[in-house]
């Protein structure tokens, strides 16, 4: 392990373990975040846009069935 | 036409000036020093009052660290800038980095026996990175200010 | 239903109306008419409880407007200038509110709601990113769910397009067909089968001038 | 060299062209940052006074630069956006700003670690440390503004004006252990020729994770740029055409 | 008693909806908290004295200005007027209203403050009481500061008025959640002052709607 | 220049109609000011110690909070559009709204501090530096919250954003003003912070027209 | 005099108008036409500077307009929705801080202006106390002090009463008749002898979406 002994002492840190680790564990966390957030957005853009095309036929259709129904009534 | 140009000149040369005031009030204030915390030197020459809170910064005297003898976690040690040295006194748990030779900032007073009395040490470290092995060599050449 | 008797209000020492009496029934549309400023939007407010700057009588089923304020207002659908609505939401949610405000229990008929306002599937798209005259619809929607029998609107027909506005006047009407009563001001000329009964302020004021 | 800046001016050119090279840093930054990590954390000699715990170093100090260039990068394209009005800058600029307060945090959050066994304190009020929190501030304000208006057009304008105002901050970090006493400490003066000070097995991870750190940085500023792209041209004919693809993927 | 959840549901998802409403208060209570150590000094000791009246001095402004959120928008868009013409309880509509706001603002202050606490280097036995103390007090807070915000909705530049009015209000809480802190840093019992500041919060929730909707009243005139 | 002076009468006539404007910002320093000894306790020696802190960090906040008062009601009546539409060189114009502004908001809180610093005990030997601090300074919090105010006056909910936008910017000014008292009261020279606060003052009066022009132009699209 | 070529502007996603072309010359009025939100106030404030989202040409004595802003905005007057009149002021102090922006030396004609918009002894009135007619005609008597040639007024009738829709279109008539170019949006129909070149921008955009 470098210039560690063993892997129990690469994991103690020579006492800083702590310190050296929660820093480390933030900083992967930071870059976790920073490719995590834009591919969520990127699937949710195009599951939006997917979803806007079919309401907009959804709203097409409902709008002829209501207004069939409507003339329906009417006659 | 003209009269754009004109406006924008007036514009332009009132900050061209400003800039220039200003440029100069920084050069003057650079000029007269505008230290946060103070160096042995400073403290010696009587421009901190006793009794008054302020911040001192140096380094750790070689040999001076006395801590065993005294009462609890009190230590004792010298603050030198190489010219002058302060006694500093502090009851409590030191920072890893605290070492003599190495930088320190203490916050606290001068009490009535000149003793500086700090109510919280800080280690600041230098500006020099190095193996253990390397240290050696390097005290031996004598880089450094070794107080 | 809901009446009035020698109502008198003044605002910014300009007297809007003096002597002003009427009483609606059931099956009633009453409209009131008057320039701008003359007073329109203050009545109804009057009406309504939410501005008590006036003197007279208000009574509510024969009974002093004060004395039965709860049952009034579970009787009372008003509608203001403003949509009331809030634009960060979505319409289902903001009609969601406004059944749980009324203690209807009609989260079902939403969506039909909508539907008969021509919203087909805006259900779920925040306000702000629908056109004013769609948020003016969606305002709208709440007189589907409400089982209120008065109505009391402001210019309602404000921001509809000309289809929208026939669709709205077919409404009210429907609505005083079957037993309801309904109070309103537009600029616009009523185009309805039944009588609208009608209050105009400015002919007050001239008269109160005189 | 106009011709390439006027390209990277048009979101398709940029949105094809990124797509193409991404692999290449992708594969590039793993590899930088996947070395230097390794041989920081596990192979650089422990420091002689702080031990182990200088191994911060080695993520303190990239990301703290990468945030301070963050910064200045967000400032140009805010300048090129209010002055040229290129689009594709404020884009840029748009992306910067939550990338730019990660890194900040992640400077502040790991000095603050590293300041706890050494200097005795894990926060001061010291020209650095204060000023690196102001450009904390400052990203999370220019982010606020742009979302408080509903117009993106205006709070594009807007956020662009907040970030030239706040470009004063920028210098102020990096010289402010200079021109005031600092408890943290000033610049290091690395150099190939001292092997005493600062020797070569010190730095050179930490030139690697520099590296791998920026490839990062860029990453991430694509990743939300080509979003933005997209959200920004859905009406396009190239855009439908991608977003056909996805819809055959599905 | 729906009418009261369906309205706090309301509330919390226009926050989410606006992330800045949640947002803003915080950092204006980070901010200002870090310009007293840069503005009164920075030494550890002295710092750790005035730290629990700092951070309950900038709760209490974060918590005013954070005000402007809660009736701005219902008096602007008419929601307000249909929220007075309900059939039903109004007095629990606003104390729903109310409640949602301090979900939204006044409990993340209380939340991020032992951060704060330990940057102002508060003593560590001090912290419980200050939390306590911004438990019971912020809810007042909020409550004291809806009353003044109903008065001055209707006007158009509010801003410095609401402070005028209500932080002579906030006094009594300011006093009695230091207060709290002093005494147990002094070794003394704190549970006679917790008291009195749940009592204040008590009465602040019975009596402070009934001002709220009168306030209202007036305003939506 | 005629425009500079028309520009000055006007801001100073509207303020000496509508006193609200003039009288909320000092009332709300006063207020705030006396929170400080309730929150963090009255002994006197203590409260000398942080006595030009507190002077200066409600300062800070009075002036953040009295920007709404600058560009708001121009904004809404139209007279912003105007103004940007004038022949006369706008930059100037606006240095003289901001210059009026000061004279109303600014001004007063350092006319009013040695009252305040007396009753937080300040060391007599402070005043002068404070009171000089606060001149040059209290300015420069104004060009930089007119930036703030010009970009957000297009909005309707602007108070916490405002802050949260321009307490960052504040911070140096604070820093340097404290730490002049501080030199003072540790008895070294003054002269070289001053001329720093004064080459801020400069640069911001040269600079923060261009700014809150841009940022005008923005707000009024 | 102010020329436009291929103008296109979109907002929120919405084209407004596109291929927009137009040249004005002295003596000409111009009347943008279209329902609400069509844009109308939009194309007004691009024309005056105030707004720059948009793509294509304007000149001004063929210049390019960015080119030659403050001699352009010397010549120009604009009046927008919103009157431009501070509450607080008077009449008289509102005029004055106007000339001044302006670099007109005219405080003397302030009084004259103010009675020739029937303003008779209202002048040391602070201007909240003026009724929403009287504060539009505040706001017009600038016409009369300006020398701007170019007029740019946007729904300069509203709040006036007949008789002072009459004059004031007298008024816009004979600043053309001296030379002067008038722009304006209304959305009542206008009475005058001169010929009015109108631009309709619901037109426009039937025909961008054909
Ligand atoms: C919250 C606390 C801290 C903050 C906000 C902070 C911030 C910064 C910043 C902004 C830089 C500049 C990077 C550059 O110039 O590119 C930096 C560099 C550095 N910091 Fe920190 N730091 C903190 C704590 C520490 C601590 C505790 C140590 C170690 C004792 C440390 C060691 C370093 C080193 C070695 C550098 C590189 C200096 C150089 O070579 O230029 N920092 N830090
Ligand atoms: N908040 C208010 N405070 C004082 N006076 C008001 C207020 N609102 C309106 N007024 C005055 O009351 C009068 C009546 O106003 P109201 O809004 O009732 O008119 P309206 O008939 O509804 O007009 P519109 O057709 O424009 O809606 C007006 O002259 C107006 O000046
Ligand atoms: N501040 C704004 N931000 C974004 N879009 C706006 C803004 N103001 C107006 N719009 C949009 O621009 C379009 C044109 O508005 P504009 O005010 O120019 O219309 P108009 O023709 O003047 O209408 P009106 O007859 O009601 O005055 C409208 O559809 C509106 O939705
Ligand atoms: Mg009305
Ligand atoms: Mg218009």
């Amino acid at each position: 392990m470098g210039s560690f002994a063993s892997f129990a002492d690469f994991i103690s840190m020579g006492g800083y373990a702590v310190y050296v680790w929660s820093a480390y564990a933030f900083f992967a966390l930071v870059l976790l975040v920073n490719i995590w957030q834009p591919l969520m957005a990127r699937k949710k853009y195009f599951r939006q846009q997917l979803k806007r095309e079919q309401v907009q036929a959804e709203r097409a259709r409902a709008q002829q069935e209501h207004e069939e129904m409507r003339n329906g009534n009417a006659t | 036409m003209a009269t754009q140009r004109k406006q924008r000149m007036t514009i332009v040369s009132f900050i061209v000036v400003g800039s220039a005031i200003a440029v100069g009030l920084v050069l003057f204030a650079l000029n007269e020093g505008i230290n946060v915390f103070y160096t042995p030197s400073e403290v010696a020459q009587g421009e901190v009052p006793s009794g008054q809170n302020f911040r001192i910064g140096g380094m750790v005297k070689s040999g001076s660290l006395r801590s065993g003898e005294l009462q609890g976690t009190e230590v004792q040690f010298m603050a030198t800038d190489c010219l002058v040295d302060i006694p500093v006194s502090y009851t409590g748990v030191l920072p890893d980095l605290f070492r003599e030779g190495q930088g320190v900032v203490a916050d606290g007073y001068i009490d009535g026996n000149g003793v500086f009395q700090a109510s919280q040490i800080l280690a600041k470290h230098d500006e020099n990175y190095m193996p253990a092995e390397s240290v050696a060599a390097m005290e031996a050449s004598g880089a450094t200010c070794d107080p | 239903m809901l009446g009035v008797k020698d109502l008198y209000c003044e605002r910014d020492d300009r007297v809007l109306f003096r002597n002003l009496g009427f009483e609606t029934a059931a099956g009633d549309i009453w409209q009131i008419q008057g320039s701008n400023g003359s007073g329109k939007t203050t009545l109804l407010r009057i009406l309504c409880g939410l501005n008590d700057e006036y003197q007279g009588e208000i009574h509510w089923n024969g009974q002093a407007l004060h004395k039965v304020r709860a049952d009034f207002h579970r009787q009372l659908f008003y509608l203001g200038h403003a949509p009331a609505i809030n634009k960060t939401l979505t319409p289902r949610e903001n009609l969601r509110w406004f059944c749980a405000s009324r203690g209807l229990d009609k989260t079902d008929e939403i969506k039909q709601a909508l539907n008969s306002f021509k919203l087909y599937g805006y259900d779920d798209l925040p306000c702000y990113q629908l056109s004013a005259g769609q948020q003016r619809r969606v305002s709208l929607a709440r007189l589907k769910l409400s089982a209120a029998p008065l109505w009391i609107v402001d210019e309602p027909f404000t921001a509809l397009d000309k289809a929208g506005v026939a669709e709205l006047e077919a409404f009210l009407e429907s609505h005083a067909d079957n037993g309801g009563t309904v109070i309103l001001t537009t600029h616009h000329s009523l185009n309805m089968k039944s009588p609208v009964k009608t209050i105009d302020l400015d002919a007050l004021a001239t008269q109160v001038a005189a | 060299m106009w011709k390439w800046l006027y390209k990277l001016g048009s979101p398709k050119w940029f949105y094809t062209m990124t797509g193409q090279y991404m692999p290449w840093l992708v594969g590039l930054t793993v590899i930088l940052l996947g070395v230097g990590l390794v041989w920081g954390l596990a192979f650089t000699p422990p420091d002689y006074q702080m031990g182990e715990n200088y191994r911060i170093a080695y993520i303190h100090v990239p990301s703290a630069s990468i945030a301070m260039g963050c910064y200045y990068m967000m400032a140009c394209m805010a300048a090129a956006f209010l002055i040229w009005r290129i689009k594709m800058a404020d884009m840029v600029a748009k992306a910067c700003a939550p990338v730019g307060m990660t890194f900040t945090a992640a400077a502040l959050f790991t000095g603050s670690v590293w300041g706890i066994p050494t200097w005795g304190t894990w926060w001061i009020w010291d020209a650095r440390l204060t000023s690196t929190l102001i450009m904390l501030f400052l990203f999370i304000g220019v982010m606020a503004l742009r979302s408080a208006y509903d117009s993106a057009q205006s709070g594009a304008k807007a956020s662009a004006v907040l970030t030239l105002v706040g470009v004063v901050n920028v210098p102020i970090i990096k010289y402010s252990v200079e021109w005031w006493n600092t408890l943290h400490q000033g610049a290091s003066n690395l150099s190939l020729s001292n092997t005493a000070a600062n020797p070569p097995e010190v730095w050179v991870p930490a030139f690697f994770v520099g590296f791998g750190l920026l490839g990062f940085f860029l990453i991430a500023i694509i990743l939300r740029t080509r979003n933005e792209i997209l959200i920004r041209e859905r009406r396009t004919d190239w855009v439908s055409d991608i977003l056909g693809d996805a819809r055959g993927e599905n | 008693m729906s009418i009261v959840i369906a309205t706090l549901r309301r509330e919390l998802l226009i926050a989410f909806r606006s992330p800045g409403d949640m947002i803003n208060p915080l950092m204006f209570f980070v901010i200002a908290v870090t310009l007293f150590p840069l503005g009164v000094g920075s030494d550890k000791a002295f710092l750790s004295e005035i730290a629990s009246g700092v951070i309950w001095v900038t709760a209490l402004l974060a918590v005013m200005l954070s005000m402007d959120s809660l009736f701005r928008s219902d008096y602007e868009d008419g929601s307000l007027e249909q929220l007075l013409l309900s059939p039903q309880p109004i007095y629990f509509i606003i104390l729903a209203k109310v409640a949602g706001h301090w979900l939204i603002s006044g409990l993340p202050l209380v939340i991020l403050a032992p951060v704060l606490a330990s940057m102002l280097a508060l003593p560590q036995q001090s912290l419980l009481p200050l939390l306590a103390g911004l438990m019971l007090g912020t809810p007042i807070l909020t409550l004291l500061g809806a009353i003044g915000m109903a008065l001055t909705v209707g006007l158009s530049r509010s801003g410095l008025l609401l402070a005028v009015l209500i932080l002579p209000l906030y006094i009594p809480v300011l006093v009695f959640g230091t207060g709290l802190v002093d005494s147990a840093q002094g070794g003394m019992g704190i549970s006679g002052l917790l008291a009195l500041l749940g009592a204040m919060l008590v009465l602040a929730v019975c009596l402070a709607p009934l001002a709220i909707v009168a306030a209202l009243r007036i305003s939506v005139n």
